[in-house]
């Protein structure tokens, strides 16, 4: 029993193969609130990572980035939570997050993910802040930093990319023909905005050379996966014959130019050329940091509105789920 | 189900319908877990309909009947009698709409009058309308009144008064109205719509 | 022109209180917890009359969204939203090959119509989304809003493969057909099965509902209605990709996407398990990668 | 054919759809494609006014194939009656019949009598129209059974005379003036004729698409030929279904608020006829054969009712009060009566003219001439708003401050805010309780008239003059209930079912009716429906269960006598034998010698099949007719496929164009219908045949979320959205002629006026192919107006003031427009 072929095409009649051109499913209610809380998760999850990472490093020179990257993730945390409460329509009950755990929602593995990783952050950020006032810091607090900074990274990482699994787990054919990709890539957008947010700071309270050095590594490496991952999400929606919301001129073109050249290509450059001549010794560019935010913000808010735009042609949908190719 | 403004009621609310305890203790999350006092307590709103009379469709011909809900005086809401042979509790998009019909925003509750050469209207009594309009009738008769046409043939009516209405009305309706103007008045021009 | 038997038990002009289990008496069987209801909508006796948009509307008290003529033939309603939870579909194909049809393939018209509702999916794409158990599955095994729980996040909204729910920005708070949750409590058949003049729409529990659907089939095929097939049913299309029933499910009669009805709906849960796999694994290469760089500069 | 039942009685197309799941053949045949073509096996298209070729065609067709049911017709229809050697039919005298007065611009029956007999007519208007008075001349239908050949070979046999009279009705000339493709014709000729006979039967579903013409009684009669041929009357699953429109439409001609009727079809006494007593009155209008001849008894029992103490023997039991008519009052004369003054003050109850009105303009411009207006609605309606919003005024052509009406807009209930009964399409009167009140100062008609008649009794109680003591001598004194005083609605029903005088005793049926003034009915078909104290059997609310008969007896009460199948001893033979197992209804049961079935019997239950009249005696009334005169409303008691009298305009349907038509009438030199009311005016000018001025043929329609004039609906935000906006419906390919979009705005035209609507391009209207010439058609919803949330111009602005010579019904079904992009000029 299946759906017959379609009815003998007349070329007149248009809406054949949609309802007179009419939406099959409904766009999201998200805007810019959305798109900023899902880079703001992104910049504090990876903070958090990173200066985990760099404490797992066991160098002392790297003191200041494992400082700046909890107070990052701290202030991504705080910053988070109102941006989400803000957007919901009826906020009085933001409370009612709290109230089940479903394991097929995103959005419901994420509230109890900004919560832990909130909780955990915060604790870590205290015991740095106090033990950085006090003068000889108690071993203990040392060892709980120690212990409670595996899941501050680990909710980081979750923080950074269930966004992705937040949009892909819907019928905006847009994000949900390319689950793995949009995950992948605001992971790895996330690291490099992360890593852009320290060097920033870095700079701006002053930090080691060496850190520096490492920070473009890093810094190197998630763009240029963050470039790979776009070009292939890219792909992948064509493919699915999806791409058509990315094609038009108005998100095309910032998908191309903003979010992949601006946000990631040139970063990418900038820090490989900083890597292959260390000599140079050069302090990062804080325009190339300020880029990378900005390219992240702006990955997210395109991916955002395309797929709300995607979300309103039927004959995306209708390919998406499983029409006939034309 | 008072809507819960004051934070004590939120918070009692909120461990009331508490679902991540529930749910751990094995209940469902789709389903029993999830589900709201409210939800468990819903009812539909014709329990509280302390009349329920059967009526007929105001609408069309066919003659579907319909149950009427009233609750302290007001229709709370009107749908299909399910014992009619003829609709069988069935209703058409106008029959659905008896109750909005009913309580529709634009309906009169006050009596106007329009004085003549006035360009708008006024709000009158009833009672007060009805004189008028009996000193109207009776002023119109008798001058209009013609017994007898010049031949001599009884004609014992007037010309000068009309009346339109009536398939939309109640037979008791129309029976007074030919009573009254027909038998009573001798008016000849009583019409309805069963010609439109 | 068959009536219930149990008719005869209520003569009174006044009845003395709301018929009990009327469901009985207007789609031939009680409402009880713990059965699966659903409605199974047989497009080829739909008249397009809409009487169950107006069911809809006055039952659950919904305001009028004055969207004035919209030119797509008799459908000024146009989609299912926060305050419309019936909406009837009509195309017309009427002209074929440059002539008017005149003798038309029987049970299958040239103006086809269709009133399309929230298909009650299970698994329900809009129940699984849902952060707050706002949304839940009943006793009935419908799928229903709970207007004291929801907080309007609005994640039901593109969730749903149909587009059906959606956030009123009046309220604040995600709507959608409710089967008339509060009617089947009380023993009511739900308003638009009740009040739809030709039994297009059918109320009843869902085994039930699919013999009668597959046995219509046959009989449509037999009387020459070689594409009447049934959509939503178990293992035929819009009951696919993970979605293994549409509680509320149809017969038509041309593809589903002249219905504004997706051919191979999928069910938006199963990408997460791999969305966040493919994340995390990224984030966490990454999160390694950064560890042995910061060890190397330690090094040197 | 004729009506539009999915859309305008979607329940009633309940049943329909159960008999196409049973295998039965749906046909629709209509002007346009609609939902419930949608849902037919055949489809015919038919250009509008053209409905009495397609008739005719199918009357020539069963007729030419021999495919009319022979046991049946020559049993129980007049087909083998022998007619007058002097009549002539349209076919010999190119489009007129024999008896043409031209002076008088009407027909003179003699013609049309059978042979050496005059035939009274079964209307409520008995009197015939024949030179020779009528008294004499129909002493004679006692003498003898009216001259029959039952061999039909008789060149004056009804049979031969429409062979003759429909031979020209090919299915060529079908297609020609339809428009209607030939072959779709044949099958659908076919289908009925195959459907129809011992075993099965087929019904015809009209409804104002046939009412709303010129030639709207003969579409009917067609319809009834065709039905009586193919021996589908009396019959279940046959008969003609009139698909009527409002809720107590049946009711209100019944009861019937109309110029030309006493309550249940009793004739107005009339100025010109010889009425001027009432012995004059009862000897005229009584038939000498047939149910007719109890004329008297119910006539003196209203007048009784009326009347009550007044109305004495020796004064004419109150005769003298009543009015005489002195032409035609219909609503459209009245529309013209009111704009050249002569009505001075008119009562709207629950009517809207100012849209369903025609020439709508005229209306309102009529509305602006009264003295004063008294307008009783739900709401304030188009009529009621006409001095500050109505047409004339926002043209500028009046100012309020020149209009001198005096204007009342009441409040009015509505069904559940008062009791009282309607009554449905199929003659059933259902009651309605009164659940709660209206709002505010909202009353009942019954309230209203009764307290102002209250009120008018008491200014006129000192007056001695004679006019008025009619009125003085009205029974009026029903109780009251509650602090409204609203008068008992049931102690109305109990009027109109009748009692004894003076004990007011309830009557169990119209046999016990007397014209001695000992019995006092308000409606004689009504008697039944409240036989004995309390039981008002319109409140029954015993339907039959599964395993009942199917009949419902027991749900409310069907007038005559709650037989709910008319002329349901038709569903047997001669002899009283069902015609088949399949079809039995009612049959002739020897041992209980009566009839017997699940319905009651609409013929005398004692009377045996076999029985004929003894023409020695002079046989009069029922014993005139014999056993096998199931039609027992009319004189010879069988089925009048040929009408010798009673209706003004044809005995046999013949094709004439409506009296705007976009061409020339294919079958005759006579264009339109002769004698069609017609008022040429300056207010009120008609188009030429075929005016190139207004090329497209116009018709208007009503939607199925809307009702009647629209307020009911419009006022209503849940159907309001449903149907928004106005709009007129037409095809692509007139579309394309003349640069339109869908959703353009365009303006529809006639002499009458200007109507701006959006334009809605669809597939579902089609150019009609006339002989090589292409006719497109406008189709234009009607139930519009300014007020509600849906709004649009009112269509019947364009509609002119033309009727139906019988019914005076107007010709909103066919007529004549052009058609322009872009919106009025006034409005610009």
């Amino acid at each position: 029993m299946n759906a017959p072929a379609l009815l003998p095409e007349r070329a007149t009649d248009r809406q054949i193969l949609t309802y007179y051109g009419l939406p099959a499913v409904k766009p999201s209610l998200w805007g810019g609130l959305v798109s900023g809380y899902i880079f703001i998760a992104g910049v504090g999850g990876s903070a958090q990572i990173i200066a985990t990472a760099a404490d797992f490093a066991r160098d002392p020179r790297l003191a200041p980035v494992i400082r700046q990257g909890r107070y990052i993730a701290l202030g991504a945390a705080i910053l988070g939570a109102p941006l989400l409460i803000i957007d919901l329509h009826t906020p009085q009950r933001w409370y009612n997050m709290l109230r089940i755990c479903r394991r097929t929602s995103p959005m419901s593995i994420g509230t109890w993910v900004l919560m832990s990783f909130g909780l955990s952050s915060f604790a870590v950020a205290a015991l740095q802040y106090v033990s950085g006032r006090l003068r000889r810091p108690s071993r203990t607090m040392q060892t709980t930093m120690k212990l409670l900074e595996v899941p501050a990274a680990l909710t980081g990482m979750a923080m950074s990319t269930y966004t992705g699994a937040l949009l892909s787990a819907t019928s905006t054919p847009l994000w949900a023909a390319a689950p793995c990709q949009i995950a992948a890539l605001f992971g790895a957008s996330a690291m490099a905005s992360g890593t852009a947010a320290l060097a920033l700071a870095g700079q701006c309270r002053g930090a080691s050379s060496e850190a520096g050095r490492a920070l473009d590594r890093i810094a190197f490496l998630a763009s240029a996966v963050e470039v790979v991952l776009m070009l292939s999400l890219r792909r992948r929606l064509y493919e699915k014959g999806v791409a058509e919301a990315l094609g038009d001129r108005g998100s095309g073109l910032a998908y191309d130019f903003g979010a992949v050249m601006l946000g990631a290509g040139v970063p990418m450059l900038h820090h490989g050329r900083r890597i292959l001549r260390p000599n140079r010794a050069r302090r990062p560019s804080m325009m190339v940091s300020l880029a990378v935010l900005a390219g992240g913000f702006l990955l997210r808010h395109i991916l955002l509105s395309a797929g709300n735009d995607s979300a309103r042609r039927p004959n995306d949908y209708f390919r998406f789920a499983g029409g006939p190719r034309q | 189900m008072k809507l819960r403004h004051t934070i004590a009621d939120r918070v009692a609310g909120f461990v009331r319908d508490w679902s991540l305890p529930r749910q751990l203790a094995g209940e469902d999350p789709t389903r029993e877990a999830a589900q709201s006092t409210m939800s468990r307590q819903l009812r539909p709103r014709l329990e509280e309909a302390d009349t329920i009379g059967t009526s007929i469709c105001p609408y069309c011909a066919v003659g579907c009947a319909q149950l009427v809900y009233a609750k302290a005086g007001n229709v709370i809401h009107i749908e299909g009698d399910p014992r009619s042979p003829i609709n069988e509790g069935t209703l058409c998009p106008k029959g659905a709409a008896t109750f909005g019909w009913l309580t529709s925003p634009q309906r009169l509750t006050k009596v106007r009058y329009r004085a003549p050469y006035s360009e708008s209207w006024e709000e009158r009594p009833l009672g007060w309308a009805m004189d008028r309009i009996a000193y109207l009738v009776k002023r119109t008769r008798d001058e209009t009144f013609v017994s007898n046409l010049p031949d001599g043939t009884p004609v014992n009516h007037t010309l000068a008064i009309g009346s339109l209405g009536g398939a939309t009305l109640d037979n008791e309706e129309n029976y007074l109205i030919k009573k009254l103007f027909g038998a009573g008045l001798g008016m000849v021009w009583i019409e309805n719509q069963a010609r439109v | 022109m068959t009536v219930h038997p149990r008719v005869l038990d209520y003569p009174q002009s006044f009845l003395p209180g709301v018929i009990p289990d009327e469901a009985e008496l207007t789609a031939g069987q009680r409402v009880g917890a713990g059965r699966s209801y659903g409605f199974f909508t047989d497009t080829t006796l739909c008249i397009g009359c809409k009487a169950c948009e107006v069911a809809c509307k006055e039952w659950n008290a919904l305001p009028a969204d004055d969207l004035g003529l919209r030119g797509t033939s008799y459908d000024n309603t146009g989609d299912l939203s926060a305050t419309t939870w019936r909406h009837v579909h009509f195309i017309e194909h009427i002209a074929e090959n440059g002539g008017r049809a005149t003798t038309m393939p029987p049970f299958q018209s040239n103006w086809l119509m269709m009133s399309d509702v929230c298909k009650h999916c299970s698994p329900a794409p809009c129940l699984e989304a849902c952060p707050t158990g706002a949304i839940f599955r009943t006793e009935f095994d419908t799928v229903v809003v709970q207007q004291d729980i929801c907080n309007g996040c609005g994640y039901c909204v593109p969730a749903c493969p149909f587009g059906v729910v959606d956030v009123s920005l009046e309220d604040g708070k995600a709507h959608k057909c409710t089967l008339c949750y509060d009617r089947l409590k009380g023993g009511l058949e739900p308003a638009c099965a009740k009040s739809c003049p030709t039994d297009s729409i059918q109320f009843g529990e869902l085994g039930e509902l699919h013999d009668r659907a597959h046995q219509r089939v046959e009989v449509l095929h037999a009387k020459g209605v070689e594409n009447a097939y049934l959509y939503g049913a178990p293992g035929t299309p819009g009951a696919t990709g993970g979605l293994q029933q549409l509680n509320a499910f149809f017969l038509l009669t041309a593809p589903p996407e002249t219905y504004n009805l997706p051919r191979a709906p999928s069910r938006p849960a199963e990408r997460v398990g791999p969305s966040l796999a493919a994340g995390l694994a990224t984030i966490a290469g990454l999160a390694f990668a950064s560890l042995a760089m910061f060890a190397a500069g330690r090094a040197d | 054919m004729g009506s539009n039942m999915a859309e305008n009685h979607p329940i009633a197309f309940r049943f329909a759809l159960q008999a196409k799941e049973r295998g039965a053949t749906l046909i629709h045949v209509d002007p346009r494609f609609t939902r419930t073509s949608a849902l037919c096996d055949i489809y015919a298209p038919l250009r509008p006014g053209s409905d009495i070729a397609f008739l005719g065609g199918i009357i020539n067709y069963i007729l030419e194939h021999d495919l009319w049911f022979k046991e049946y017709a020559l049993a129980f229809t007049n087909l083998s009656t022998i007619i007058d050697e002097r009549f002539q039919d349209a076919s010999e005298l190119d489009g007129f019949f024999s008896g043409w007065d031209e002076e008088s611009r009407s027909y003179k029956y003699d013609s049309w009598q059978y042979q050496g007999e005059v035939v009274p007519a079964s209307l409520a208007e008995h009197y015939v129209n024949t030179t020779e008075s009528f008294a004499d001349k129909t002493k004679r239908m006692e003498k003898g059974p009216p001259p029959r050949d039952p061999t039909l070979q008789h060149p004056h046999c009804v049979y031969q005379i429409l062979r003759r009279h429909y031979a020209a009705y090919t299915p060529e000339m079908v297609e020609r003036t339809t428009g209607c493709p030939r072959e779709v014709f044949v099958k659908i000729a076919e289908a009925l004729a195959r459907n129809s006979g011992r075993e099965r039967t087929g019904t015809i579903c009209y409804a104002v698409g046939w009412t709303h013409h010129t030639t709207g009684v003969q579409m009917i009669r067609a319809a009834a030929m065709i039905q009586g041929l193919l021996g589908n009357v009396g019959r279940p699953g046959g008969g003609i279904l009139a698909l009527r429109g409002h809720a107590s439409i049946q009711g209100s001609t019944d009861i019937p608020t109309l110029y030309n009727m006493l309550p249940t079809y009793l004739p107005q006494p009339n100025a010109f006829k010889p009425h001027k007593t009432l012995k004059d009155y009862l000897q005229h209008e009584r038939t000498p054969t047939g149910w007719w001849h109890n004329f008297p008894k119910y006539a003196v029992s209203l007048l009784k009712a009326w009347y009550g103490d007044g109305a004495r023997a020796d004064k004419e039991f109150g005769y003298g009060w009543l009015p005489r008519i002195v032409g035609d009052h219909s609503q459209l004369p009245m529309t013209l009566a009111m704009r050249d003054g002569v009505i001075r003050g008119m009562f709207m109850l629950g009517q809207n003219p100012a849209v369903g009105g025609h020439n709508a303009g005229l209306v309102q411009r009529g509305l602006a001439e009264l003295d004063w207006l008294v307008v009783r609605d739900m709401t304030e309606t188009e009529t009621a708003s006409f001095w500050y919003a109505g047409r004339p005024v926002r043209d500028g052509e009046i100012h309020p401050r020149d209009i001198r009406t005096e204007v009342f807009l009441m409040p009015a209930s509505l069904a559940a805010e008062k009791a009282g009964s309607v009554t449905n399409t199929h003659r059933l009167l259902q009651w309605h309780d009164k659940v709660v009140s209206g709002p505010g100062d909202s009353r009942s008609e019954t309230w209203f008239i009764f307290h102002l008649g209250r009120r008018l009794k008491q200014l006129y109680s000192a007056s001695k003059n004679p006019k008025d003591a009619g009125l003085l001598a009205l029974t009026w004194d029903y109780p009251t209930e509650g602090e409204e005083e609203e008068p008992s609605a049931d102690s109305v029903l109990k009027e109109m079912n009748g009692y004894t005088w003076p004990e007011r005793r309830q009557i169990e049926s119209f046999q016990q009716l007397k014209d001695d003034g000992t019995t006092a009915c308000g409606g004689w078909l009504y008697c039944g429906v409240y036989p004995n104290e309390g039981d008002n059997r319109a409140r029954a609310r015993h339907p039959d269960g599964p395993e009942g008969p199917g009949t419902h007896l027991g749900w409310a009460w069907a007038w005559p006598a709650n037989r709910r199948n008319m002329y349901n001893r038709a569903s047997a033979d001669e002899q009283g034998r069902p015609w088949s197992e399949r079809k039995r209804l009612m049959s002739w049961d020897p041992a209980r010698d009566e009839w017997v079935g699940p319905d009651v019997v609409d013929f005398e239950p004692k009377k045996p099949p076999g029985y004929q009249p003894d023409w020695g005696e002079n046989p009069t009334g029922m014993e005139a007719l014999g056993g096998d005169c199931p039609f027992i409303m009319i004189a010879d008691g069988k089925a009048s496929l040929f009408t010798p009298s009673g209706l003004k305009d044809a005995p046999l349907p013949a094709h004439y164009e409506p009296v705007e038509s976009p061409i020339k009438n294919p079958f005759y030199g006579r264009q339109s219908s002769p004698v069609a009311k017609v008022w040429n005016r300056p207010d009120n000018r008609l188009h030429e045949p075929a005016d190139p001025r207004f090329p497209y043929a116009l018709t208007t329609y009503r939607l199925t979320e809307h009702h009647s004039g629209g307020i009911p609906t419009r006022t209503v935000p849940v159907t309001a959205e449903l149907q928004p906006e106005a709009f007129a419906e037409i095809s692509p390919e007139l579309a394309e002629q003349l640069g339109i979009r869908n959703l353009d705005w365009v303006t529809v035209a006639t002499l009458r006026g200007e109507v701006e609507v959006k334009a809605l391009v669809t597939e579902r209207v089609r150019p009609f192919r006339l002989d090589g010439e292409t006719v497109h058609e406008v189709g234009l919803v009607w139930h519009f107006g300014w007020k509600g949330f849906a709004q649009g111009d009112i269509a019947n602005i364009l509609s002119a003031v033309v009727g139906d010579p019988n019914t005076s019904i107007h010709e909103g079904k066919a007529f004549t427009c052009s058609l322009r992009r872009g919106r009025r000029e006034a409005a610009r």
